[in-house]
């Protein structure tokens, strides 16, 4: 559970690995909360949401009543 | 993707200055805005559902595949379309190893169908594209699905389940005519558009 | 337990929150599915609620017999692979058919090897086939001359024997088997007509490829295999088909086929098969 | 750990080295039902091809690969080596002994059912036991994951899990739920009629047990990948987790909701009645829930990375992210086909509107996005992780990597989304050959073609991935690396009984599999359905293969 290493990841050197993220820098993102993250999700799920309803409102309805 | 090359060790996050309380709070709204979502589709779907009567084909009435051509209903002599006293058209056919039978049905436009199928075999599908109309067909059951065809013309008919080796060429039609054009023969007689 | 609270905040609250969920879905989803969902019929009438739950289960189904008038039953023939026919084709005794199938040589030929094109040879024919023809021979299923007598002279348990008998001569037909090694130009890109009916089928008619069934490399209980079968005899039963003049095909599936096919196919794919499989009596084979 | 990590490393070759053909396989078999020309276009081959293209991407590579994953996960969550690995090299070789029983016999031919068997078609018994070692023999490693979590929780009494473990063991349990059904059609009703024990089938009864299985495997197919984005992703990118608690209870709620919701693979089938599918469609939006947390949770995750970058704004943090990395790379891709590939999934749940798409194009346009491309292509990145760490030497190349990782994309991409118009416009699914003179077909003869060209890209993409992992196997051993797991913001010192094991959870599902398939699968008592079987490969003796 230790972070007290550099961080490893699927680099031959040690440049190309990404920096971990430090206590300050975690509460520095953390200050607002995750916005960013809510943005990008509500979009996606909106997005979602929206072609399912057109899916069913204009493709599946208008092919007819089954049952 | 400049790194910053300080690198220094770091410790972990004290506690509370970001407080479990606060992620876990904002994990729970958007718990439930994502129920929210969900539940206007369920909702979507129940209310259409109930209002159109709209299902899945699910008609659980089981029969004998082997004997069917030997009489009763799918008999090769009560395959096709038939008028009901009330209007309405019931369509039968059977798929097998490879054909549709009848390989070409007719039914009138706007007028309440119901289609019956069974296999003497092996599991077929039936679909019409652009419409909804489109079941399995099992084996020892008898599919049944419920529509009215609001657009004259021909509808292709493929089989859309593997059963076996010749699946591909196991197409058939449906062909919606108007009402006018529609023989009244059927209330007597079993009609198709298969070539006679 | 600081850390404990998790999506919702109560005293040690997982247990207790999981079974109400869960206690709350089944509710729900039974109450929409068999209360509400399941009275509402396409093209019937609302049902009330115990009719819905049983018709939603599955219990009630739209087994009603049709008002409409039924046209007199016409039936193909009397034989239905159940697995009471099929127990009495297995239990053929291909000695005992060896003896009847003396009578079958004159015409058939010496080990069912048919020397003449019109009549077919039985040797390697699947028994259950050779079965079912005599049974529609002694029905009047299937009307062609002489066999219609000697269909009625067999019992059932002779055409099992014979079949039996017939089923393992050589030099015959090939062993129907479903699979076969993949070769190019079986596809519906094959420009040769005979060879695209035969493997692929054509599906804007309706058309399957006569080979699922009847081989190389197709099965299916009753088809005969076609490799090495006298073109004109193949030739002829299409014809037949095509004309009405034989139905004793289950579900009329080779009348509708052979009904898709003009003449010159017909001749075509029996060509096709006839020059296949070597059999030894290639007399009047046409080559493709 | 040297033990461990070899083990981790041949299972996922033999997961690679059934990959690369499996998609040459698919690759061919696009061609063959589009207009272009194609070598040995014969439809029977076609549908063995599709059948060994099936069983191998659906049960070889994914159980090879996911019991690979979850050995290497034991050793490195919990820091001490696998327990039982005797039994996980015995666990290998059953499974593999299956699966050349189960190529062979369709290469032979004896087997063209597809992967999902289809009875009353009847293949060769060695399929069918092929199928069983390997699927049963999986559950031993099922077991080893279970009895490694328990056991280290009994050594370190009230810590938590390790994520990572907690998340690989659930897999464990949601994959012996899943496979129950199957394992079950195979022993009841597969095995006895190919080998001659018994002379019908039930058909409505195999179907409805393989549908246990057919939903949960594909979540069985999909945890790997989302191990990778709760515990890999946020390391790779530089950032932490932002909720522990989440991911348990995304994981939790995948075993949960994952199994009795199989029946909407049934929805146009004549066997149940309309309320059971009903039930079953409402509980199948419920496995909507755990990804719509997961895209929230690794979105946060990430922000976090990107803003300790620099990322500034609203949506600075995108552009900060260390995109280089092939891992964090992967998740962007996978989250996009995720999305696609969800949507289709919330079109076919929804009740009566999976009549408009059941079995066309749609339907095979859907699973490869969700998991040829979501999950697999996380796989890749998985692996890309792994090689270092198991063979101590570097990834040959990055670059590379990246490559072979947007061509994966964009190959899935131009694959998958022809084929959902195609399946809109009524294409059917499974058929070796379309006649494209037929008006209504040769409509979709362009977007039949740009789905090949995708087919092809995909190819390469495979070819790529292989000659990345043999140029990093053959490279010189110069990495001390271990893996890392990424840390919570919060990291959790304490769980709940209830978020650290998995018996509530089973006992939850029990009540909600009796619930959903109780009378699905006890009608069958009851109804007189059996059926004679058809064996494909033709009559074993004569007289209609009896």
């Amino acid at each position: 559970m230790a972070t007290d290493e550099f961080h490893h990841s699927a680099a031959a050197r040690p440049e190309h690995v990404a920096a971990p993220i430090g206590s300050e820098e975690a509460v520095a993102a953390l200050r607002n909360g995750p916005v960013g993250a809510l943005v990008v999700a509500s979009i996606a799920v909106a997005l979602l949401f929206l072609g399912w309803l057109a899916f069913y409102f204009l493709l599946f309805i208008p092919r007819g009543s089954v049952g | 993707m400049a790194e910053t090359e300080t690198n220094p060790l770091r410790r972990p996050l004290p506690d509370g200055v970001v407080p479990e309380e606060e992620i876990t709070r904002t994990e729970d709204h958007w718990l439930a805005i994502m129920l929210g979502v969900l539940g206007v589709m369920m909702g979507v779907m129940v209310v259409s559902a109930a209002t159109n009567a709209l299902h899945p084909p699910s008609n659980v009435e089981t029969i004998d595949p082997a004997t069917l051509h030997l009489g009763g209903e799918f008999a090769e002599s009560n395959l096709g379309t038939a008028i009901e006293p009330d209007g309405s058209v019931t369509v039968r056919i059977i798929a097998e190893q490879y054909d549709f039978i009848p390989n070409c049905a007719q039914v009138p436009v706007d007028t309440p169908v119901k289609f019956r199928l069974t296999s003497p075999d092996v599991i077929h599908g039936f679909l019409l594209p652009a419409t909804n109309v489109n079941t399995m067909v099992v084996p020892g059951f008898v599919a049944e699905v419920r529509t009215s065809f609001s657009r004259v013309g021909v509808y292709n008919m493929p089989c859309n389940e593997f059963c076996g080796n010749g699946h591909h060429g196991m197409w058939a039609r449906v062909e919606v005519v108007s009402k006018e054009r529609f023989p009244r023969l059927a209330a007597t007689e079993r009609t198709s558009c298969a070539k006679q | 337990m600081a850390r404990d609270q998790g999506a919702f905040r109560l005293h040690n609250p997982w247990p207790k929150i999981a079974w109400g969920m869960v206690a709350l879905l089944v509710v729900v989803s039974t109450v929409l599915g068999f209360g509400v969902l399941s009275r509402y019929q396409q093209n019937g009438p609302t049902l009330d609620l115990w009719n819905a739950i049983c018709r939603g289960l599955g219990l009630s189904a739209d087994t009603a017999p049709a008002k409409e008038p039924v046209p007199a039953l016409r039936t193909p023939t009397r034989i239905a692979w159940t697995s009471n026919t099929l127990d009495q084709i297995a239990a053929g005794d291909a000695q005992r058919g060896a003896f009847i199938a003396m009578n079958c040589i004159a015409c058939h030929g010496q080990g069912g090897v048919s020397t003449s094109t019109l009549i077919p040879t039985l040797a390697g024919m699947d028994p259950a086939v050779i079965y079912k023809q005599l049974d529609d021979y002694r029905s009047g299923k299937r009307l062609w001359g002489v066999m219609g007598a000697i269909g009625k002279v067999v019992s059932a348990q002779d055409s099992a024997d014979v079949a039996a008998y017939f089923a393992v001569q050589s030099h015959g037909l090939p062993p129907l088997r479903g699979y076969r090694l993949p070769e190019s130009g079986r596809s519906l890109r094959e420009p040769d007509p005979a060879k695209r009916l035969v493997y692929a089928g054509d599906p804007q008619r309706g058309i399957p490829p006569c080979s699922a069934c009847h081989g190389p490399g197709g099965y299916k209980l009753g088809a005969p295999a076609l490799q090495g079968q006298h073109a004109d005899y193949i030739e002829r039963q299409l014809a037949a088909f095509a004309q009405g003049i034989r139905q004793n095909d289950i579900f009329e599936q080779m009348r509708m086929i052979a009904k898709q096919l003009t003449p010159d196919e017909m001749h075509a794919v029996a060509a096709f098969y006839g020059a296949r499989g070597g059999a030894p009596s290639a007399a009047g084979v046409a080559v493709r | 750990m040297q033990n461990s990590s070899r083990l981790a490393l041949y299972h996922y070759w033999v997961a690679f080295a059934v990959f690369l053909p499996a998609v040459v396989l698919g690759a061919w078999q696009m061609l063959i039902r589009s207009p272009l020309p194609a070598p040995l276009d014969d439809p029977d081959a076609y549908y063995a091809s599709v059948t060994l293209h099936g069983t191998a991407m659906a049960y070889v590579v994914t159980t090879f690969f996911a019991m690979g994953f979850g050995y290497a996960v034991t050793a490195t969550s919990l820091g001490r080596p696998v327990r039982g690995v005797a039994a996980a090299w015995i666990c290998f070789v059953i499974c593999l002994i299956g699966t050349l029983m189960a190529v062979a016999a369709v290469l032979a031919g004896h087997a063209s059912v597809l992967y999902t068997f289809y009875p009353p078609l009847l293949a060769s018994s060695w399929y069918y036991g092929g199928a069983f070692l390997l699927i049963g023999g999986s559950m031993i490693w099922v077991v080893l994951m279970i009895y490694n979590m328990t056991s280290w929780k009994r050594d370190n009494p009230g810590q938590p899990v390790p994520l990572a473990m907690f998340a690989i063991t659930a897999t464990a349990i949601l994959w012996a739920w899943a496979a129950s059904g199957v394992l079950v059609e195979l022993v009841g009703i597969l095995l006895p009629r190919s080998l001659g024990l018994t002379t019908e089938i039930d058909a409505g009864l195999a179907r409805t047990l393989f549908s246990v299985t057919l939903h949960a495997i594909v979540y069985f197919w999909l945890m790997p990948a989302y191990i990778a984005f709760y515990t890999l992703l946020p390391q790779a990118a530089g950032g932490r987790l932002y909720s522990d608690t989440m991911g348990r209870l995304t994981f939790i709620m995948f075993i949960i909701f994952s199994v009795p919701v199989g029946m909407h693979h049934l929805f146009a089938d004549p066997e149940h009645g309309a309320g059971m599918k009903f039930l079953q469609s409402f509980l199948t939006f419920f496995v909507a829930l755990p990804t719509l947390l997961t895209v929230f949770s690794i979105c946060a995750s990430l922000e976090i990375a990107g803003r300790a970058r620099g990322g500034r704004g609203l949506l600075g943090w995108i552009p900060a992210l260390p995109w280089g990395e092939p891992m964090v790379l992967a998740t962007g891709l996978s989250l996009v086909m995720l999305g696609l590939g969800g949507f289709g999934g919330l079109i076919n749940m929804g009740y009566a509107m999976n009549s408009m798409i059941h079995n066309t194009s749609w339907v095979t346009a859907h699973f490869h996005m969700i998991f040829g491309g979501a999950v697999v292509i996380m796989y890749f990145a998985i692996a890309y992780e792994m090689w270092p760490r198991i063979t101590g030497k570097p990834l040959q190349s990055k670059a590379l990597a990246r490559w072979q990782l947007w061509l994966w994309f964009a190959g899935m991409m131009i694959a998958s989304i022809p084929w959902h118009i195609t399946g809109l416009m009524g294409q059917p699914r499974r058929v070796a050959a379309f006649d494209y003179s037929d008006p209504f077909v040769a409509r979709m003869g362009p977007l039949v073609i740009i789905s090949v060209i995708g087919g092809a890209i995909l190819l390469v993409s495979a070819i790529l991935l292989i000659v990345i992992l043999v140029r990093s196997q053959l490279g010189e051993r110069r990495l001390e690396a271990p893996l890392r797991y990424a840390l919570a913001v919060n990291p959790p010192k304490t769980v709940p009984a209830a978020l650290n094991g998995f018996a509530l959870w089973n006992a939850i599902l029990l009540v909600l599999m009796v619930f959903a398939y109780g009378y699905p699968i006890g009608q069958f008592f009851i109804l007189k359905s059996k059926v004679p079987a058809y064996e494909v490969s033709g009559p074993t003796n004569s007289a209609g293969g009896r």
